[in-house]
C-alpha cells in the first residue's frame, strides 16, 4: 500500500515537469526543425526539403556570421572568465565576512536591470559626446573628442558586463566550498602563490569555471540587444540574423533553420569544452 | 644564545591580538629536538593561531619565532622548514595519493626521477605500501589521517604541526591513532607539535604538554607533572576527572588547611603557594583517590584525613574505569572510582558508604 | 472597449488619445509602436489578431495580405474619404485592391530623403554624397531598403521599374550592394532609431545622413541650420494608411478613430507630432507652423513634383533586399 | 589565509583591482540614472541643472514617467506577466525539487539534465520555437476545426509562457539547493510526533523550503521583468516595460523619461534582490 | 502471553533484507517496563534499521513487534506511542522551543488550553524552565538533547529510542551527558531504547545491553556480564579494551587450557563453551587483570600461571589510567594497566618488567 502510495506521488510530481519539458521545451523545438525543413517555392506554397540550411552553407554571409558570433562569444567567455575569476576569489575567500555579502549583492544589482538598461548606460557613456569623452576632454587627456561607440570592442566590453555575474555567481560558490586549509596547505607544502592557483585552486574550481563558462557563453551568443545596440556598422551577430529572417524578412522557415542551427552550433561548442576539461552538465551547472 | 641551536622551536614573547581579541597573549617557550610537545587547552583558547603563527599564516603583533635559531618572522609561509597537518586534513580531493605527497616534492623542485621513489619509502613508513594510485575519497578515514602525515614528512620539515588531527575520527579509530601517532614520531623522530583540546590525548602521547587559557600558557610540563602537580586551579580542572568544591580556609598548620565548603562540610587539603587564612579557595580531588567502603566495614573516621558518609546513587559501570556517585551530606554528587567484578561484593545503589581521603590529594587553590 | 492601435512611434500623440478618449468614454486606447516590418510580422504570427487598426505604408500591404491574409477589406461608407486628398486616395486604392475590396486608406505622408548641417555640409545633395570622402567619418544611414533604392536612383536605375523583373532588379541590387559596401569606411554608424540619428546630428557628431523628413523638421527646430534635403534624383515619398486587421474586434472603434484624427483641428496635433503631413485636402497648411517653415525651407515646387513613391513591393523583393542588406552589414571595410 | 599576506603590495593591488571592477560594474548604472535628473530634453550631457520633471511632470514634452501612460502601462504588464511567471514556474519548481531531490525512478539523470537545458538555450531560439509551435497549432485548429484560439497567439499567455520555460529551471535549482539541505529525519520526527504526511508538510517541510521559495519568486520576477530576448517574439499588443522602452529608444527617441525609468528599476529590483539574499539567510550557528 | 504485559517492548524474529544486504538478521528480545536498554554495535551492524523498524519507518521482512503486548506491525509511524530521538536531533528550526514541544501535543488534537501547562511542565523536568520562547539556534548542544528528549516526552511515550544521540556533541559535553540522560531516564521512568557505538556510553548508562554484529544479537546481558562474562569473541573483542593473541589449544586441563599462539608463546587461559584441543581460538586479556613489575622485583615465575618477560616501549601516561606498552618476547605490543604517579617508582620505556595475569583472566574463544 506504501508503495501505491509512494508510485501515485511520483506521477503527480513528474506531471508539471512532463508537461513543461514536452510541450514548452521538446516539442517547440521539433516544430522549429520541422519548420526548417518547409522550403518556400511560392507564395503559401511550400515543399519539404533542406533548402534554408543549403541556403546558409552556400552563402557565406551566414556562416561567417555565425563563426563571428561564436568566435567572439568565446573570447567574451575567456574575458569574463579572468576578470570574473579574481573578482570571485576575492568574495569568497578573501572578504571579510561581513563584507562579502555586501559585495555579492553588489555584484547582483546589475543582475536584475534589463540589457536594454545597461547598454543604454553605455550609450550614455561612450557616446563621441557622451560622458566619458567629454571628462576626459576637461581633463586634457585628449583634445578631440573620441568615439568609443559603434565598435567590437565596445561590443566586447558590453557583453563582457552583461555576463560577468554569470561567471562570478557559479565561481563563488564553488569557491566558497572550498577549505581555506587546502589553500594554506598548498603554501605549508612550499608552493608559491603561481603553483597554489595552478595546482590546487584552479582544479578545485574547475566545476564552477566550466558552469560559469556554458552560461555565459550560452547569453553571449544569444544575446541581441547588445552588440545591436553598441555595435558599428560591421558588427553583425547571429541573433540579430534570425531577428531580420522573422520580422523584416517573414522568412520563418529560414528562421528557423537559423535558430536550429545556432542551437547545434553553441552546443557543439559547450560539448567540446566539456570534453576538454573531463566535466559533465550535471555536476556543473546543475551544482549552483 | 649557542643553546637555541638545541632546540627546534623557540617562540619568545609571541602575541597575537584581533581588533580588542587577545587570541594568543605573550606566550614563551622552546621545543627540544626530537620530541613530542602538546598544546592542551578549551575551544578559543588560541591554540590555532598560535600554530599558525608558527606557519607562518598569520603575523605576529609581537613577539618573535625562532625554528633551528633562526628567526623566521620574515619568511614566507611556503619557505618555512614547518609543515602541519590540517584539523580537517585538507588532502587535495583533485589529486590521487601519490600526486599529494609529490605535491611539496615537486614545488620543492625535486629531480622528477627521484619523486616516485621517495613517496613510495615514505609510504611504505606509514605502512600503506599500495594506495599510490588510490583516489583520497577510497581511503579510510585512519588512512587519510597517515597520508595527510607522509605527505608532510616527505618533506623532512624541522618542525610538524599537527591541529587536532583526530577530531574528525570515530571514536574506535581515535583511540588507535592515538597510540599510532606517538609511534610514528618516534619512527620519524621529528618534533612534533600537536594542539588538542582532549585531554586524554595529549597525555598519553607527548613528552610535554603546555596547558593554554586565554591565550596564555597556564603551565608547560611532562603529563605526570600536570595530573599530579597542577599549577594552578585551572590545570586541575581541566587535566584529569575531579570533584570540586568552593569554599574558605578556617586555618592552616602543618601545611593541611581546613577549608569549609559552601555546602557545608569541612576539608582538609593541602594549600597551594598563595593560599591563606580566610581566602576563598577552590578544592579538588580525583575520584581515584577517593576510597569508597562500605559503612559497616569502614573503622571510625581519622581526625587527620577527611571522610564523609553518604549513598550510592548510582553505579557508572566502565570496566576497569568504573565509578559510583554518592549523594554526601550536603546533597551534592560525589564521584569515586571503585573497583566493579560483577560479584556480590559490588557496591549498589542506595547502599551507604563512607567516602575517604589523604589530605595531600585534595589540592586547594586561591580563587 | 478597448482600440488596440498597431503605429509608427509619434502616430498616437498622448493628447489625441485624451482627446478621443473623452469624446467616446467607453473606448480605451491602447498603442504598441512599430513600423513596416514588424506590422507585418506581428500581424503574421497573430494571424491578424490582436489589433484593431495598423498603419504600414501603402506599398507594404498588397503582398503581405496575398500571402499571409492578415487585414480585412474596409467599409468606405464609414470613413469620411471626402476630406482626404483625392490623389493621394486613389492611389492608395489602385495600390491595395485585391479582389475589388479596398484594403486600405491614405493618413500621412512624406518623404525620406537627406538631411545635412548647412553649416558644415553645404554642397551635401545627393544621396551620392554620403560616401562623399569629403564628409568622411561624418555621415550616417539606416540600413534599411530606403538607402537601397535611393542609391540605385543616383546610380541611374530605376528600381520601382523593375520589380516587374526580379532578375533585372537583383542585378540593380548586386550593383547597389558593392557601392554601399565601398561606401561603408565613409560613415560614422548605421543608425537604428530616430534618437540616434538626432543625437549624432545635433552633437555635431555626423553632418549629413539620410533621414526620414520628420526627423529633419524636428532638428531644424532646435538647429535651423538642420535642414531637410530632397535628394536630385527626388525624395522617396511614402504614404502611411489605415488598414483593419483580419481579426480586429474593435471595426467600429477604428472606424471612429480614422474619422477622428481627420478633422483639420486634430490632423494639425498628429502632424506636429508626427512631422509628416495629413493626406487631406490642405493637408501643407494644417501643419503646425514650425513643421510648415521647415518643409519650404526643404522643398520647392520642383522638389515635390519630382516625388517617388514607393511602388507596391511584389512577393520576393523582401527576402532579394533583405540579402542584400545582410551581405552590407556583414562586409567588412570601414 | 586565502592570499599570502606576506606581500602588502600584491593585496593592496587586488584591492584597487576589485574596487576597479566596481566602478566598471556601477558606471553604466549611475550614468543611466543620473541622467534622469538632467533638466533637458536629452539624455546627455551638458548639464543643465537638477529636475524631478522626468518623474513627475505631467505635461508635454516633459512628461514625468509617473504621468506617462504608456510606460505605466509597460509596468503594468510587466508587474503581472511577473507575477503569473514567477507563481507559476516557483509552483512547477517545488513539484521538481521533491522529484529531483526525493524521487527514485529511472533514468533520472537524463530527465535531471532535461531539466537544466532550458537555462543554456539562447532566448530567441525559445522565443521563435514557442512561437512557431503556437502558430502552427493555432493555425492548424482555424483551418481544420475553424476554431480560433486566441491564446495561442502573440500576447500575455505566450509571453508567460515563453519565460516560463526557462525561469522555472532557475527556481527549480534555487528551491533544490534548499531542499537538499533538508533533513529527511525532520520528517520523520514530525511523523513520530504523531503528525499526518500531510500536516508533515505544511508543518515541516514547506516551511523550511519557504525561504527559498520566496526568493526564488523574487528572482523569476526579477528575470521576467526584464527579459528581452524571449519576450520580443511572443509579444502581443500588451507589451511589457522592456518592449516598450525598446520600442521609445528605437522608434520614438529617448528622452531622460527612459533613465528615469532605469533609475526607478536600478532602486525597486536593489531592493527586491536585497529582499531576496535576506529571507535565504539562515539564522547565525551558536 | 499474560507476561508480555510486564515487557514495554518485544521483538520476535525480526529481519530486514536491503536486496541482499541482511541489516537485520532474526533478532528476538524483550525489554522490561521502566528500563534503561542500549543496542551496541559496531558502525553498519544494523542498529539505525532495528530503531526505524520499531519506529515504524521500515516495514521488517520478517518477525513481529510488539509495544505493550500488541502488535504494531499494520500501525503506521504517526500512530505508535513510540517516540524517537534523532542523531542529529531533527528539532524543528522554524519553531521555538515551545512549539518543537508543543508540536507532538497539537497533531495528538490536546485542547489549545492545556498545552502551554503540558510544555512547561516537561520544561521544568528537564531543568530548563525559561527556555520556551528561545529559537533552536539559540540553545547550546546540550540543552538542545535535552529539548528533543522532553519533545519526545511530553507525549508519554511507551518506548523512548534514542539514536547515538551524543554523537554529535564534543568530548566534555559527551562525559556531562552521559550522566544526565541516566538520571532524565531515572526522574521519568520511561523505557529508554539506547543506540550506541560507544561502549563506555553503553556500559555506564545501561541496565541491560544488548551487543549486535551484522545484523544478530551476539549478547544481552548486564553491563557487568558483558565485560567480566562475554558470550563471544565478537563481544570480548568489543566491550572494554583487550590485549589479544591467536592460538592453538595444545591440551585442557582441570578447566585450564594451554595454549600456543602462532607467535610462539605459551598461554594458559579459561576456555569457552566449544573451545577444544588442537582448535584455533582467540585469547583476551584485559589490560588491567595484567601486572607490570620490574624484572628484579618479581618473583620466579609461577607455572600456574601466565609470565611474560619484556622491556617497556611507551607509557602512556593518563592519570589513574595509565598504561605501558610492553614489547613482549616475540616483539609483539601488550598492553599493561599500571599506576603513574610521577614519582621515581615508574616505570619507564626501556625498563625490563615481568608481566603476569592468572589463567582465569585469559578468555579463549574457539575462532
Ligand atoms: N581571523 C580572526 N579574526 C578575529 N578573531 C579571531 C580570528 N581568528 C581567531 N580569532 C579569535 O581568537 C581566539 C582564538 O581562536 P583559535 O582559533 O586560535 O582558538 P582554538 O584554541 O584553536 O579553538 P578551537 O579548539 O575551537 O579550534 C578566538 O576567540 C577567536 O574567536
Ligand atoms: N535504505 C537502505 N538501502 C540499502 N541498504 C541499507 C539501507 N539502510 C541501511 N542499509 C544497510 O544496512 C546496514 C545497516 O545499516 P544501519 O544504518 O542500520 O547501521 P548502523 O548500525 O546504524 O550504523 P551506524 O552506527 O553507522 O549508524 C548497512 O550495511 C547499510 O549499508
Ligand atoms: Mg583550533
Ligand atoms: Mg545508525
Amino acid at each position: 500500500m506504501q508503495g501505491d502510495v509512494k508510485r501515485l506521488s511520483l506521477i503527480l510530481l513528474f506531471a508539471p515537469f512532463a508537461l513543461w519539458i514536452v510541450l514548452l521545451i521538446i516539442l517547440p523545438h521539433l516544430g522549429m526543425v520541422y519548420l526548417s525543413l518547409r522550403e518556400k517555392v511560392a507564395p503559401r506554397v511550400y515543399e519539404f526539403g533542406f533548402g534554408n540550411y543549403i541556403d546558409f552553407i552556400q552563402e557565406p554571409i551566414y556562416w561567417n556570421t555565425l563563426l563571428r558570433t561564436g568566435s567572439m562569444s568565446i573570447l567574451v567567455t575567456v574575458l569574463a572568465l579572468l576578470i570574473g575569476f579574481p573578482i570571485a576569489y576575492y568574495i569568497a575567500k578573501i572578504a571579510g565576512r561581513r563584507s562579502r555579502g555586501a559585495l555579492f549583492l553588489l555584484c547582483l544589482i546589475p543582475l536584475w536591470v534589463s540589457d536594454l538598461i545597461r547598454a543604454f548606460g553605455w550609450i550614455l557613456l561612450l557616446r563621441e559626446t557622451g560622458v566619458i569623452s567629454t571628462s576626459l576632454q576637461k581633463v586634457g587627456l585628449i583634445s578631440e573628442p573620441v568615439e568609443f561607440l559603434y565598435n567590437d570592442a565596445t561590443v566586447i566590453v558590453g557583453l563582457v558586463y552583461t555576463v560577468i555575474l554569470f561567471m562570478i555567481v557559479p565561481l563563488v560558490s564553488t569557491l566558497d566550498g572550498m577549505d581555506d586549509a587546502m589553500v594554506e596547505a598548498g603554501y605549508n607544502l612550499g608552493g608559491s602563490g603561481p603553483t597554489v592557483l595552478r595546482r590546487i585552486i584552479i582544479p578545485y574550481a574547475m566545476p564552477g569555471i566550466v558552469a560559469g563558462c556554458i552560461v555565459v557563453f550560452m547569453l553571449t551568443a544569444g544575446s541581441y540587444l547588445t552588440p545591436i545596440l553598441l555595435g558599428g556598422k560591421n558588427s553583425s551577430w547571429f541573433t540579430e540574423q534570425i531577428y531580420d529572417q522573422f520580422i523584416t524578412r517573414f522568412n520563418w522557415e529560414s528562421g528557423a533553420a537559423f535558430g536550429f542551427l545556432l542551437l547545434a552550433f553553441t552546443s557543439l561548442v559547450v560539448w567540446a569544452g566539456l570534453r576538454l576539461t573531463g566535466q559533465n552538465l550535471a555536476n556543473t551547472v546543475a551544482k549552483n | 644564545m649557542n643553546d637555541a641551536v638545541e632546540h627546534d622551536l623557540e617562540c619568545t614573547g609571541l602575541s597575537k591580538h584581533f581588533g580588542s581579541v587577545r587570541a594568543v597573549d605573550d606566550v614563551s617557550f622552546r621545543i627540544p629536538k626530537g620530541s613530542f610537545f602538546s598544546i592542551l587547552g578549551p575551544s578559543g583558547c588560541g591554540k590555532t593561531t598560535l600554530m599558525r603563527m608558527i606557519a607562518g599564516f598569520e603575523n605576529p603583533s609581537d613577539g618573535d619565532i625562532h625554528i633551528k635559531g633562526r628567526s623566521v618572522l620574515n619568511i614566507p609561509p611556503n619557505r618555512r622548514n614547518v609543515k602541519m597537518v590540517f584539523q580537517h586534513l585538507a588532502l587535495f580531493p583533485m589529486m590521487n595519493v601519490f600526486e599529494n605527497i609529490a605535491y611539496g616534492l615537486r614545488c620543492a623542485g625535486t629531480p622528477k626521477s627521484e619523486i616516485p621513489q621517495k613517496v613510495n619509502d615514505v609510504l611504505e613508513r606509514i605502512a600503506l605500501p599500495d594506495v599510490g594510485n588510490r583516489e583520497i575519497h577510497q581511503l579510510s578515514g585512519g588512512q587519510k589521517q597517515r597520508i595527510a602525515i607522509a605527505r608532510c614528512m616527505v618533506l623532512d620539515p624541522d618542525v610538524l604541526l599537527l591541529d587536532e588531527p583526530l577530531g574528525a575520527l570515530d571514536l574506535k579509530l581515535r583511540e588507535a591513532m592515538k597510540i599510532e601517532l606517538k609511534l610514528l614520531q618516534h619512527q620519524f623522530n621529528t618534533t612534533f607539535i600537536y594542539i588538542t583540546h582532549d585531554q586524554s590525548e595529549a597525555l598519553v602521547m607527548s613528552d610535554n604538554v603546555a596547558v593554554m587559557n586565554e591565550g596564555r600558557f597556564e603551565q608547560v610540563g611532562k603529563p605526570e607533572e600536570l595530573y599530579h602537580k597542577p599549577a594552578t586551579s585551572f590545570v586541575a580542572g581541566f587535566v584529569g576527572d575531579s570533584n570540586r568544591w568552593a569554599g574558605k580556609v578556617e586555618q592552616i598548620s602543618d601545611g593541611v588547611a581546613k577549608v569549609a565548603t559552601e555546602a557545608g562540610l569541612s576539608i582538609l587539603c593541602k594549600p597551594q603557594a598563595g593560599v591563606e587564612k580566610g581566602a576563598p579557595v577552590s578544592i579538588f580531588v580525583r575520584p581515584e583517590f577517593i576510597a569508597a567502603q562500605r559503612a559497616g566495614e569502614a573503622g571510625p573516621p581519622d581526625a587527620n584525613s577527611n571522610a564523609l558518609a553518604g549513598k550510592v546513587d548510582s553505579v557508572l559501570f566502565n570496566g576497569a574505569n568504573s565509578r559510583i556517585l554518592v549523594r554526601g551530606p550536603s546533597s551534592e554528587l560525589i564521584e569515586a572510582d571503585v573497583v566493579v567484578t560483577g560479584g556480590t561484593s559490588d557496591l549498589r545503589p542506595g547502599d551507604a558508604v563512607q567516602l575517604n581521603w589523604a589530605p595531600e590529594q585534595a589540592m586547594c587553590y586561591a580563587r | 472597449e478597448t482600440l488596440r492601435l498597431l503605429t509608427w512611434g509619434s502616430y498616437a500623440p498622448e493628447e489625441l488619445i485624451q482627446k478621443f478618449e473623452e469624446e467616446y468614454p467607453d473606448i480605451d486606447v491602447e498603442v504598441t509602436f512599430s513600423n513596416n516590418e514588424e506590422m507585418i510580422a506581428k500581424l503574421r504570427a497573430t494571424g491578424g489578431a490582436g489589433f484593431d487598426l495598423a498603419q504600414p505604408s501603402h506599398d507594404r500591404i498588397y503582398a503581405a495580405q496575398l500571402e499571409y491574409d492578415i487585414y480585412k477589406p474596409l467599409d468606405l461608407s464609414k470613413i469620411d474619404t471626402s476630406v482626404m486628398e483625392s490623389t493621394h486616395l486613389e492611389g492608395v486604392k489602385a495600390n491595395t485592391t485585391i479582389d475589388g475590396e479596398v484594403y486600405a486608406v491614405p493618413h500621412q505622408w512624406g518623404t525620406s530623403g537627406l538631411m545635412k548641417n548647412k553649416a558644415m555640409a553645404a554642397d551635401f545633395n545627393g544621396w551620392d554624397d554620403l560616401c562623399d570622402s569629403q564628409y568622411a567619418g561624418k555621415t550616417s544611414m539606416r540600413l534599411k531598403r530606403t538607402i537601397l533604392l535611393g542609391t540605385a536612383f543616383a546610380m541611374g536605375h530605376d528600381p520601382f521599374a523593375a520589380y516587374s523583373d526580379l532578375d533585372k532588379y537583383q542585378s540593380i541590387l548586386d550593383e547597389v550592394s558593392e557601392e554601399l559596401i565601398a561606401c561603408k569606411s565613409n560613415i560614422k554608424a548605421y543608425w537604428q532609431g530616430g534618437d540616434d540619428l538626432s543625437a549624432m546630428m545635433l552633437s555635431g557628431e555626423i553632418v549629413a545622413s539620410e533621414t526620414w523628413d520628420s526627423t529633419a523638421y524636428k532638428l531644424y527646430a532646435q538647429n535651423p541650420d538642420i535642414v531637410f534635403v530632397p535628394p536630385e534624383t527626388g525624395a522617396l515619398a511614402w504614404i502611411d494608411t489605415f488598414a483593419l486587421p483580419a481579426k480586429g474586434k474593435a471595426d467600429d472603434a477604428a472606424y471612429k478613430w480614422i474619422n477622428f484624427v481627420l478633422r483639420p483641428e486634430n490632423v494639425t496635433i498628429m502632424s506636429g507630432s508626427t512631422g509628416a503631413i495629413a493626406a487631406v485636402n490642405g493637408g501643407l497648411d494644417l501643419l503646425p507652423e514650425d513643421k510648415k517653415n521647415a518643409v519650404n525651407a526643404a522643398f520647392t515646387p520642383e522638389d515635390i513634383a519630382n516625388l517617388k513613391f514607393f511602388a507596391n513591393i511584389p512577393p520576393g523583393v523582401e527576402d532579394m533586399e533583405g540579402k542584400a542588406l545582410e551581405k552590407i552589414k556583414a562586409a567588412t571595410g570601414g | 589565509m586565502a592570499v599570502s599576506t606576506h606581500n602588502k603590495g600584491f593585496l593592496l593591488g587586488y584591492r584597487l583591482y576589485v574596487g576597479a571592477f566596481f566602478v566598471f560594474l556601477a558606471a553604466p548604472l549611475i550614468a543611466a540614472g543620473t541622467f534622469a535628473f538632467n533638466d533637458s530634453l536629452f539624455p546627455a550631457l551638458p548639464w543643465q541643472g537638477f529636475t524631478l520633471d522626468w518623474f513627475f511632470n505631467d505635461t508635454e514634452p516633459k512628461l514625468g514617467m509617473f504621468h506617462d501612460r504608456r510606460l505605466l502601462r509597460g509596468l503594468y504588464y510587466s508587474g503581472v506577466i511577473g507575477v503569473l511567471v514567477a507563481s507559476l514556474s516557483v509552483f512547477v519548481a517545488t513539484c521538481n525539487a521533491f522529484l529531483f531531490v526525493r524521487g527514485e525512478f529511472p533514468a533520472k539523470n537524463f530527465f535531471y539534465i532535461l531539466m537544466i537545458l532550458p537555462l543554456v538555450i539562447p532566448g530567441v531560439i525559445l522565443g521563435i520555437s514557442i512561437l512557431v509551435m503556437a502558430s502552427n497549432i493555432a493555425n492548424g485548429m482555424e483551418d481544420s476545426f475553424n476554431i480560433e484560439i486566441e491564446m495561442l497567439r502573440p500576447g500575455l499567455p505566450l509571453v508567460v509562457l515563453g519565460q516560463f520555460s526557462f525561469i522555472t529551471t532557475i527556481t527549480s535549482l534555487v528551491i533544490s539547493a534548499r531542499l537538499k539541505k533538508f533533513d529527511t529525519s525532520m520528517e520523520e520526527a514530525a511523523l513520530n510526533l504523531g503528525a499526518t504526511r500531510a500536516r508533515v508538510l505544511r508543518t515541516v517541510t514547506l516551511p523550511f523550503l519557504r525561504p527559498a521559495i520566496i526568493a526564488a519568486w523574487i528572482v523569476a520576477f526579477l528575470v521576467s521583468f526584464e527579459n528581452f530576448n524571449t519576450t520580443l517574439f511572443l509579444v502581443g499588443s500588451e507589451a511589457p516595460l522592456t518592449i516598450t522602452m525598446f520600442d521609445r529608444m528605437a522608434k520614438v527617441g529617448s528622452t531622460p523619461v527612459l533613465n528615469a525609468v532605469s533609475f526607478f528599476l536600478i532602486i525597486g529590483s536593489g531592493l527586491l534582490a536585497l529582499v531576496s539574499v535576506l529571507v535565504q539567510r539562515d539564522p547565525p550557528e551558536t
